[in-house]
């Protein structure tokens, strides 16, 4: 009954997604604190699937964090988004792929303002203009850099090295889905399967063999929150959050958290370690932590890209145990190498190190 | 020297009783409270001795009471005791006169038609015998009404009585016994000697006629003195043991002892005198009219007697105080109820050991209460000087009438008052006193005086029965507490204010904290004569009905309470008044929506009479020219 | 009184269609009543009890169906009217199964949709095992089957109001005025099939008007120990244990709360038929916000339409209950007479 | 323990399963008129109490219902038993005896006067 009835939700909410021609945008987080999976993700629709995607090294920040930080007004990232708009058409592109579910619920959120507010979007023309002499166009096609993966999912799965699938018994991974809020809670129908069961994460996770659990606060928010994280008084309350989440899906022993949002994976995977010092309470199976992944690092696990490529020695909670359940070789000493070889500085106190 | 073995198991009997008779009374003395140790020697040995003994003759020889009450069952008990009485006083005096010897054992008086079979000769002897077949014939009389109450007490005159507990059967089986036995034992002994009288002659003769007499009335001289043995090996056990038990509550009472707030000697003699006869039952409103008939007095009575859990007993009752009144021994039910709702802090219980024949007395620890005040949210007031003072009450907030009626007396009275919880007050206490909760009721109490105190009133004038009666007993203030009916009782008294003469037919329902509890029957009468036609309704002071929203009850569902206040209202408007008249805001309040007739408050009715005093325009003001500076210099 | 000329189109064979059609052919009309199904009756033939004295739904069923056996009525089963044309004073229908029929006088009586839970998402109907709407919930009292999927008995079940009425998402901002009373209904009965189960209700409000209804409502308060919990549920999970976990806030006690369900009852509301909506279309026919037919004259004209000749009857107007629906029927009876008699047309 | 500057908080959901309900349970055993409350709040606008300071019977009642009997616990001493609540109950509970069997209830299962 239950997947008969997601399908039914989610054949409602199929999703246009482009299928070539993107103009990428970066997610500030995504960039800084887990690089390898915007490499990855250019790398693998360049050069593996060979479809063209634009970056312009021009554009810059949304102010996503800034908006919802209650510091910059509205017509100001109208303007800031407008620009980014600018630049794609400048570069003439007409498919955005952007890799931020912040910035992701930010273009929907204002695109949606300027359908029901046109007078909004003459505006923001008219300060894009006075401001750079710019002029955009809305994109025809905007979709989340997780939607592309989801598209091409099963294109991994055939040429998928290693299966979401324990080594040694053979029993399928057991995997947490969280999407971000700002993902498809806002604007549904910019979601695949829509806000309540969205599908873009758990049908990859299906299709590369790993089993998804439904969990009582599955729909729970990650505890970023933005300004309840930016003041430091505030930070108990989105802490408190997260560990709301975590204890809520510790009994179904999941082996990963697969995230499509780079703050609410920068959150789950530093809170946990917040969590551990301050009470010493673990999430994982035997007093490990759950290690939280971008689905662009599952993705490059799947292919069978190198995990220190993937850059999953910058989190906080190491793979090594998600590693070893996969059957995935790795050297140690490689692990804080650059590329030229150089020994980079090894950080302290690691979980599951 | 006359003896037979069949009179030992009456001798033992006798002397156990006797002896344990005793034992007992000295086990209490020395539970009583050294006070009412000195009260009772005093008692003892002054004017209260006689009156005592009067009561003990009256009460528990005739039963005047209960005569009182209901002739059939007052006859009952009176033919039992008083006859037994003057059969043993007779008895005694007949075997000193006739008898061998002076000064005889008890048993020869008991048995004396055995040992002096051919008694009876004489015509002086035959007019003695008379006498005593005529006391036999009285006590079997009355023996009769008993059994026929026990198998239907309608037929005198009751609607509900007591049930028993197995020891009690065989006392009372054997205590039936008793008299026909020795009828048929001394009409047999006659029979074989041609004496006795009218009773036991007679049936002797004809008895004698067909069987022969002598040798069958020997088994029943056995069945006698054995009767008479097992009632009385059995009275400690059962609840035969009030008769005398009262006469000590008695002597108690007459030397000033009362009940007070925590069980001792006194309420263990009150609960052992109780003789569970079944006529609070019938003064109980939860039993006549809303068909409760588990709680009254009788069974708290023997529920405490048998250290049952007197949990439901205690709490599910109004405190109407009908049956108080009606309790022909005169037990003070109702504090001796109140002490059951403090069970959780009292520290004595008893217990029953020796197989009952004794119940010793040990303290239970309390539990822990918490030091700390709970009613420290209460702010601190300052109110303003006053003469009098007007504290409506909860209840009365809830029927604004009688305070509006109660402003427009007191302002008519001209007197300097204030009305004190005008915004709303603080709750008396007595409510919570009510629910065995003394310790939290002294902090209101306290709250409240500290209120009354800062005023300097001399007079406290209320409008709730229930706040006057906590006012009058547990404040300790030095001001004159009034209830408003009393209050404008005075101000009548006083002529200060003028009232017209309503020609409407009024008829009162007294409120039980008012009126039985409190003891104010005569000011409310006396104001609504003033104002009204007062008519009677047959339920008038000591007799008057509780209206059933007792906060006494905190058990009864709202539906009973409804129940018992139709019944009322009903009884209270036969002769349709134009006012149901009562002097309580919860009775108004319960009374109200179960009749068609316009219930109000004493007050009401008043405040609807009072003549407002004309005042004089000075009309000179007008006439004056305007002076010529007013207008523009 | 004289048989009268003239011929009466029923549209919908529930129980307005079936009520106005006896009352018709009892007043000596020719009536022919369209019922898209095979089998006449309505969503009446799905109901188990009805409230508030939960007399079988199926008494009701028979008297309608005894009323509707008479000569003066043509069935046409397994039909339905896709347009129609007004030419003259005269209606022209044609059928889905192509017949045209003229007439003189038409009755719509639609009726309803029951609201398709599965439009509230959150709910998770059809996903969830054991959350099932309250159509089901009757079935299951129909068919004495009262179990979870996994065939145990329910220990606790939780009862949700206004499931697709008053709620804006779904585009329903109208009450549908039955719910509340269904849900105590069926909390009822509940009781008293599983007399050990605990069972919640939770509401927005308590919408009790109808005759008898809070009587009803104290009654499972009092003699059911049934709970009520002010809030409305705004998502169902599950649990490790495979139970169903829904969160609402206590509205009551300021709080959120969790509680563990083994069964969710959804009280879907009432909306426009779509037959109904298509004949809306079709013919020109006002409808209100709501979507249901917008009567000529709320007060005076709840069975007449913006078209002479036209009328309606029951819950094709509004949400109404059985004795509402039966007497609007016999009101729109009335109305057709005297359009006929006093040639009005 | 490293300090952070904040902390976790508790967590404000009533918990339905893990509450426990066993004091309601004993007054709804001997004054089931408990279980016709409305919650009209007409109990709490009448109260002598409530006059003073923030004690509220409807929300007493449903706090019990639900199982959080340490706010109750704090709160139903503050009670003066006066009983104006029962005369303006529209479903006739008998408010008193509520209260009043509260108590008694802490007394038995928390063990402390309350």
């Amino acid at each position: 009954m239950e997947n008969e009835g997601k399908k039914r939700i989610w054949s409602e909410y199929q999703k246009e997604i482009a299928d070539d021609h993107y103009f990428y945008v970066r997610s500030c987080i995504r960039q800084s604190f887990f690089p390898g999976s915007e490499q990855f993700f250019l790398n693998f629709l360049r050069n593996d699937l060979g479809k063209d995607v634009f970056e312009n090294p021009s554009h810059t920040t949304c102010t996503g964090i800034g908006y919802h930080g209650d510091i910059v007004p509205l017509s100001t990232i109208m303007t800031v988004v407008a620009r980014h708009f600018a630049l794609m058409k400048e570069s003439g592109y007409k498919n955005i792929a952007i890799s931020c579910v912040t910035s992701f619920g930010i273009y929907t959120e204002l695109i949606e303002t300027w359908k029901h507010f046109p007078d909004e979007l003459e505006k923001t023309r008219e300060y894009l203009y006075k401001a750079t002499g710019r002029e955009f166009d809305i994109p025809e096609n905007m979709a989340h850099s997780s939607d592309i993966i989801y598209k091409f999912r099963n294109e991994i799965a055939a040429r998928s090295k290693n299966l979401l699938v324990n080594k040694k018994t053979g029993e399928p991974l057991i995997v947490v889905e969280h999407i971000g809020c700002h993902y498809s809670k806002m604007f549904p129908k910019y979601g695949v399967g829509g806000a309540e069961f969205p599908r873009v994460l758990s049908g990859m996770i299906e299709a590369w063999g790993g089993e998804v659990v439904d969990y009582p606060e599955r729909r729970h928010c990650c505890g970023f929150g933005f300004r309840q994280y930016l003041v430091q008084a505030n930070r108990g309350y989105s802490l408190s959050n997260t560990a709301k989440k975590f204890s809520s899906m510790k009994p179904y022993k999941p082996d990963f958290v697969i995230t499509n949002c780079p703050g609410c994976n920068m959150f789950m995977d530093k809170w946990q370690y917040t969590i551990k010092e301050m009470e010493g309470t673990t999430y994982g199976v035997d007093d490990e932590s759950i290690p939280v992944l971008t689905y662009e690092e599952v993705a490059g696990l799947v292919l069978g890209y190198n995990p220190w490529d993937l850059g999953l020695q910058f989190h906080m909670v190491q793979s090594e145990p998600l590693l070893k359940k996969m059957g995935i070789e790795f050297d140690k000493e490689n692990k804080y190498k650059t590329k030229d070889g150089r020994q980079m500085p090894i950080p302290q106190n690691l979980i599951n190190a | 020297m006359q003896f037979d073995p069949f009179v030992i198991p009456f001798n033992i009997g006798l002397y156990f009783i006797l002896i344990y008779a005793v034992t007992r009374s000295v086990i209490w003395f020395r539970e009583l409270s050294r006070p009412d140790k000195l009260r009772l020697q005093r008692g003892f040995f002054g004017k209260a001795f006689g009156q005592s003994l009067m009561e003990i003759f009256l009460e528990s020889l005739i039963h005047r009471k209960i005569l009182k009450k209901n002739l059939r069952i007052g006859y009952m008990h009176m033919s039992l005791a008083f006859g037994w009485f003057l059969l043993i006083l007779f008895g005694t005096l007949e075997v000193d006169i006739f008898g061998a010897s002076h000064l005889n054992a008890p048993y020869k008086a008991i048995f004396f038609k055995f040992f002096n079979p051919d008694h009876g000769q004489t015509p002086f002897e035959a007019g003695y015998s008379f006498l005593m077949d005529l006391i036999l014939a009285f006590i079997l009389s009355g023996l009769l009404l008993a059994i026929i109450k026990r198998f239907s007490s309608k037929a005198v005159g009751m609607k509900k009585t007591t049930r028993l507990k197995t020891l009690d059967k065989v006392a009372l089986t054997s205590l039936w016994l008793i008299f026909p036995s020795r009828l048929i034992a001394e009409s047999l002994t006659s029979g074989a000697y041609g004496t006795g009288s009218f009773l036991t002659g007679t049936l002797g003769s004809w008895l004698a006629s067909f069987l022969s007499a002598n040798e069958v009335a020997y088994p029943f001289w056995w069945l006698y003195s054995l009767s008479l043995g097992t009632f009385f090996v059995l009275l400690p056990l059962t609840r035969y043991l009030h008769i005398p038990t009262e006469l000590f509550l008695i002597f108690m009472r007459n030397s000033g002892i009362s009940t007070g707030d925590k069980t001792g000697a006194f309420s263990e003699v009150e609960v052992h005198s109780c003789s569970s006869c079944g006529i609070c039952i019938d003064q109980c409103q939860l039993s006549f009219s809303a068909g409760i008939n588990n709680i009254q007095s009788a069974y708290l009575m023997k529920a405490i007697r048998n250290n049952a859990d007197t949990y439901d007993i205690a709490h599910n009752c109004l405190l109407c105080g009908r049956c108080d009144r009606a309790c022909p021994v005169g037990i003070e039910l109702s504090p001796i109820r109140m002490i059951q709702r403090r069970a959780g802090e009292s520290e004595t219980k008893y217990t029953n050991t020796w197989k009952g024949y004794f119940r010793n007395k040990h303290s239970v620890s309390v539990q822990k209460q918490n030091t700390k005040s709970i009613y420290d949210f209460l702010p601190e007031s300052n109110p303003d000087k006053a003469d009098i003072l007007y504290f409506a009450g909860c209840m009365t907030h809830l029927t604004p009438s009688i305070k509006i009626a109660m402003t427009r007396i007191m302002n008519a009275s001209g007197l300097k008052w204030s009305f004190i919880d005008e915004k709303g007050g603080v709750c008396c206490g007595r409510p919570l006193m009510l629910a065995g909760q003394d310790k939290e009721a002294r902090e209101l109490i306290n709250f409240n005086s500290q209120i009354i105190w800062k005023t300097g009133a001399h007079t406290l004038v209320t409008s709730c029965p229930i706040c006057y009666k906590v006012f009058k007993e547990s404040y300790y203030l030095d001001v004159e507490v009034l209830h408003h009916t009393q209050f404008i009782k005075n101000c009548i008294d006083e002529d200060l204010v003028k009232m017209n003469f309503i020609h409407k037919k009024v008829t009162y329902h007294s409120p039980c904290e008012l009126g039985r509890n409190s003891g104010i029957y005569d000011e409310p009468r006396e104001v609504l004569k003033h104002v009204a036609n007062l008519e009677t309704t047959g339920f008038e002071d000591e007799n008057s009905l509780c209206c059933g929203g007792s906060l006494g009850n905190i058990i009864l569902s709202q539906a009973k309470k409804r129940q018992i206040a139709t019944d009322v209202a009903a009884e209270l408007t036969k002769k349709n008044p134009d006012y149901l008249a009562t002097a309580c805001p919860l009775c108004k309040k319960t009374l109200a929506p179960v009749t068609k007739s316009r219930v109000a408050d004493i007050s009401e009715i008043v405040a609807e009479a009072i003549v407002l005093p004309v005042i004089k325009k000075n009309t000179e003001r007008y006439k004056k020219p305007v002076r010529e500076s007013a207008g523009i210099a | 009184m004289p048989d009268m000329i003239g011929n009466v189109v029923v549209v919908g064979g529930g129980t307005a269609g079936m009520e106005a059609a006896g009352q018709l052919a009892k007043a000596g009309l020719s009536v022919t009543l369209i019922e898209k199904e095979n089998d006449l009756g309505g969503h009446l033939k799905e109901w188990y009890h009805l409230f508030p004295d939960r007399r079988p739904g199926d008494e009701v069923l028979n008297y309608l169906k005894n009323q509707i056996i008479h000569d003066n009525i043509k069935l046409l089963t397994g039909n339905s009217v896709g347009g129609f044309q007004k030419k003259g004073n005269d209606f022209i229908l044609n059928t889905s199964n192509g017949e045209v029929i003229k007439a003189d006088a038409v009755l719509l009586t639609t009726g309803f949709d029951l609201f398709k839970s599965e439009r509230k998402e959150e709910y998770g109907y059809g996903i969830y095992d054991n959350v099932i709407s309250s159509a089901d919930l009757e079935m299951m009292f129909r068919e004495k089957e009262l179990r979870l999927k996994n065939g145990e008995k329910p220990g606790k079940i939780g009862i949700v109001h206004c499931v697709g009425s008053r709620d804006e998402k779904v585009g329903n901002i109208y009450c549908s005025k039955l719910c509340c009373v269904t849900a105590v209904k069926q909390a009822i009965e509940l009781k008293e099939t599983l007399r050990d189960c605990k069972v919640f209700c939770f509401y927005m409000d308590m919408r009790m008007g109808g005759a008898l209804y809070e009587e009803m409502y104290r009654d499972a308060q009092e003699k059911y120990g049934i709970g009520f919990i002010r809030g409305k549920v705004s998502e169902v999970g599950i649990n490790i244990s495979n139970k169903l976990i829904i969160k609402v806030e206590d509205t009551l006690a300021g709080r959120p709360l969790k509680m563990e369900l083994d069964m969710l009852v959804l009280m879907a509301g009432m909306e426009m038929s779509a037959g109904g909506t298509k004949l809306a279309e079709a013919g020109k026919l006002k409808t209100g916000e709501n979507r249901f037919f917008a009567p000529a004259d709320n007060h005076l004209g709840s069975n007449q339409s913006n078209i002479k000749g036209l009328f309606y009857a029951g819950t094709c107007t509004a949400p109404m209950n059985v004795t509402e629906t039966i007497s609007h029927a016999r009101g729109a009876v009335a109305d057709i007479i005297n359009y006929l008699k006093n040639n009005e047309k | 323990m490293y300090k952070f500057g904040f902390s976790l908080t508790k967590a404000r959901v009533i918990n339905y399963e893990s509450n426990d309900r066993s004091i309601v349970d004993f007054i709804l055993e001997r004054e089931p008129s408990l279980n016709l409350c409305i919650e009209c709040g007409g109990c709490s606008a009448t109260c002598t109490t409530g006059n003073y300071t923030n004690f509220s019977l409807r929300e007493i009642h449903i706090l019990l219902k639900r199982g959080e009997n340490e706010q109750v616990r704090d709160k139903i001493k503050q009670c003066m038993l006066c009983g104006k609540c029962s005369l303006v109950c529209p479903r006739g509970v008998n408010t008193r005896n509520v209260v009043f069997l509260a108590k008694q209830a802490f007394q038995k299962f928390t063990g402390h006067a309350v």
